[in-house]
């Protein structure tokens, strides 16, 4: 079977990186992120303030909230090539993927919602404000699973060469313990678990973005080394 | 077709299976996921309703200062953040309604629409209606026609959140009904097609707030609720016997002697 | 066609439709004034029992089915009626 | 789709019922599981009728008044013809006789769709008069269960196509699928007639 698909689905990945990037830099809510204790007044105020650049990465945003799709359906085939009795993971992960992102396109929505009409009532403003980094920061109970899926499947190889080096799988249950912390963020409006606190935020855009790159390079060592190998589809 | 399944031997008795490690289970990774089934739903249900008493629903019809009281409560907090780290449990029980299917004589159409379904469903009747309580109560200051909207919202989505469930029940039951290799019984999709329906009986949750049909109706939610809650189990047990009865040949990791019957089988299955 | 007037089917038929317009009438004639009124109501739900119950074993077949479908379908009518008319009682 | 109507090993008709033995459960056992299930199911809907109308009969006998019971009891004489024939047309494909059998079923296919159309014609000018679901809960009980009732309609109308299409295409008609057509289209008329009585005929 030809790899050629799989190598262009995954070079897709980084000028993808590229403008989640740039849309990170010239996000005016994250530099720094906006504070949880903001009252509804202070939130319209900023957002009254800062049309042009929230608009426009929401809409950025809203262009490019699926680029990484590419790269997660390759983690999936692959993932269905572990010699496991099932594609179970693999189904797992697919769904997983699609509800992940959906969650950010709801926030990013959230954000848009907020700056096109700023004179809107502060209450509204600051409920789509939150509302935003709920969905933004949040919902990491599909990622986790995602990565589960994605080490159960090494962890359970029976194949006698490997598709990925087992600490792959390492790493991928590290990025599990890591990104737990977000989902605090609901509970806390200060300190390191608020959702601009060193844990919630900090750490978990680090850990994604690192996650990214080092799944960026497994994912082209497995691919090159696929050779003919079959694929069982799911 | 049908007879060919039948004639594949079967696995070995799963006494065999515990003499060796649980390590050595050939169905490790099913197993895995359908044992995490059974906990993810037991906490839903902890996290509804003893922890945060969002269920059973509260009155449509309910007076202004009692939503916003409810909507202050610390507990929908917590039942938001264990919800949010849990609720990636859901898509693995849809994945092992996913895998039998897949071994169904059905079109992969079938379960296509089903994961399809699934990623809709998971959003607009879990993730948001959670948080919809969850924003209530993490800012007190906002004013009560905004927590009542919030708690409106909430409740409809969870309740009424009706096709995209539909079509994954539907796609579901048929599979089942015209499945010809005997995965799961046929009155199974029988069943679920009443739960398919009851879910449709939803419907009228956006038009009342009050009596038999609204989200706390007697027809509207604790009968769909008794008929979905039963249909639950029985098909989890029913998936446990899938699961178990699945010859070993036709394993994906199946061993070599065994496998060029399993390759045969599956593309006679996947057409 | 003569065949099928005289089959049995066909005459099971003629009742179900005739005991229809009957309760129609009842229901036109007692019920015109939509009161309560217990003989119109008692009666036009024994009337729908045993229509049901005429199809289910005629049309259905049951009548050729073994006992325990006969118990269940029987059982099914009897209890449903007996349910509707004792809470339309007790609610009066 | 179509395994459904065609049998699994043509020319071999091995679900043919056998006449003589005693107690023949007519069609798919399965389907009987859902016959009673939805029986039930429709049993639980009728008695909470019954018990909130108990609550407020006032407001059911005047919202009663607004029904229209010639369509009614039309309706249900088509429901009942329909179910005539399909009894016939399986009486006579179990005799064999296929023409007839097609026959019949077509009329019966005739007279059900007649349903839905009727349906229709009572529906439209009751909702464009303001009667909807939201009226009161006379008129949610009303929608909810002829339109619960309509959806059965419609799904036994596409079995009854499947079973036209087994009659006239297959060499080996399978007995055993017309009669679960029949028993669930039986079942859509028996639920009908109780509707009926509690909707538009009591008091």
């Amino acid at each position: 079977m030809n790899t050629r698909g799989q190598r262009i689905l995954l070079w897709t990945a980084p000028p993808a990186v590229a403008l989640f990037a740039l849309a990170y830099l010239v996000f005016p809510v994250f530099s720094p992120p906006l504070s949880p204790t903001l009252t509804p007044d202070q939130v319209a105020a900023f957002f009254r303030g800062n049309v042009t650049g929230i608009l426009g990465v929401a809409i950025l945003g809203n262009l490019i909230a699926c680029s990484l799709v590419p790269l997660f359906a390759v983690t999936a085939v692959q993932i269905s090539r572990a010699a496991t009795s099932s594609t179970v993971l693999t189904y797992a992960y697919v769904i997983c993927v699609g509800i992940g992102t959906t969650a950010f396109i709801l926030a990013d929505y959230c954000w848009g919602m907020a700056a096109f009409r700023p004179e809107r009532d502060p209450q509204l403003t600051s409920l789509l404000n939150d509302m935003a980094w709920f969905f933004f920061i949040a919902p990491v109970g599909t990622i986790m699973v995602q990565n589960l899926c994605f080490a159960l499947s090494v962890y359970l190889d029976e194949r006698p060469d490997p598709i990925f080096p087992r600490w792959v799988a390492h790493f991928n249950v590290a990025t599990v313990v890591l990104l737990a912390p977000s989902a605090f963020s609901i509970l806390y409006k200060t300190g390191p678990l608020a959702w601009n606190g060193p844990l919630s935020f900090t750490l978990r855009l680090t850990t994604f973005a690192v996650y990214i790159a080092v799944m960026f390079w497994a994912l082209l060592r497995a691919v090159r080394y696929q050779g003919d190998d079959r694929v069982v589809l799911a | 077709m049908s007879g060919s399944v039948a004639e594949v031997p079967k696995a070995p008795a799963p006494s065999a299976e515990h003499a060796t490690s649980w390590r050595k289970n050939r169905k490790l990774d099913q197993w895995i996921a359908f044992w995490s089934v059974p906990f993810f739903f037991n906490l839903f249900g902890l996290v509804f309703v003893p922890l945060s008493w969002m269920m059973p629903p509260r009155s449509p019809s309910s007076s202004t200062p009692h939503i916003v009281d409810f909507m202050h409560s610390h507990n929908l907090l917590i039942a938001c953040v264990i919800l949010t780290l849990a609720y990636g449990l859901a898509p693995v029980s849809n994945a092992c309604y996913l895998m039998q299917v897949k071994r169904m004589s059905v079109s992969p159409a079938f379960r296509y629409s089903m994961m399809i379904g699934a990623i809709t469903g998971a959003i607009v009747g879990m993730l948001f209606p959670m948080f919809c309580f969850g924003l209530g109560a993490f800012r007190p200051g906002y004013n009560s026609g905004v927590l009542t909207m919030l708690y409106d919202f909430g409740y409809l989505a969870f309740i009424g959140s009706l096709g995209c469930f539909c079509v994954m029940w539907m796609a579901f039951g048929l599979a089942i009904i015209l499945d010809e290799n005997g995965i799961l019984p046929k009155w199974l999709g029988y069943y679920t097609i009443w739960q398919y329906v009851t879910e449709l009986m939803a419907a009228p949750v956006w038009i009342v707030k009050t009596g038999p049909f609204a989200w706390n109706g007697l027809m509207t939610f604790w009968f769909a609720m008794t008929l979905y809650v039963s249909w639950q189990i029985i098909v989890y047990v029913c998936i446990y016997r899938a699961i178990k009865n699945q010859p070993e040949a036709e394993l994906d990791n199946a061993s070599p002697e065994l496998r060029p019957e399993a390759v045969e089988l599956r593309s006679g299955t996947s057409a | 066609m003569t065949a099928l007037i005289r089959n049995p089917l066909t005459i099971v038929w003629a009742l179900l439709a005739a005991v229809t317009i009957v309760s129609s009438l009842i229901a036109l004639d007692g019920g015109a004034a939509h009161q309560i009124n217990t003989t119109v109501t008692t009666a036009v739900l024994l009337i729908a029992a045993v229509k049901a119950y005429m199809v289910i074993w005629h049309f259905m077949e049951v009548r050729r089915a073994p006992i325990w479908l006969k118990a269940t379908t029987g059982g099914w009518v009897l209890g449903l009626f007996t349910l509707l008319l004792s809470f339309y009682y007790a609610s009066l | 789709m179509t395994n459904v109507a065609e049998g699994v090993t043509p020319g071999v008709d091995n679900s043919r019922p056998d006449d003589s033995r005693r107690g023949h459960v007519p069609g798919d056992s399965s389907m009987w599981f859902f016959v009673i299930g939805d029986l039930v199911i429709f049993g639980v809907y009728f008695v909470g009728y019954m018990y909130f109308r108990g609550q407020n009969h006032e407001l059911f006998l005047q919202s009663q008044a607004r029904l229209n019971l010639d369509i009614g009891a039309i309706n249900t004489v088509m429901l009942l013809t329909s179910s005539l024939f399909v009894a016939l047309g399986t009486e006579a494909a179990r005799a064999g006789n296929r023409v007839a059998a097609l026959q019949r079923f077509w009329i019966a296919l005739a007279f059900g769709a007649a349903f839905p159309l009727l349906k229709m014609f009572e529906w439209i000018p009751e909702i464009c008069s303001g009667l909807t679901p939201g009226t009161n809960l006379f008129f949610m009980y009303y929608y909810v269960m002829t339109g619960m009732h309509l959806c059965h309609v419609a799904l036994g109308l596409v079995i009854m196509c499947f079973i036209l299409r087994n009659l006239r295409t297959s060499k080996a008609p399978k007995i055993s699928f017309v009669e679960t057509g029949a028993t669930y289209w039986h079942m859509v008329d028996v639920l009908w007639l109780v509707l009926f009585a509690l909707l538009y005929l009591m008091r």
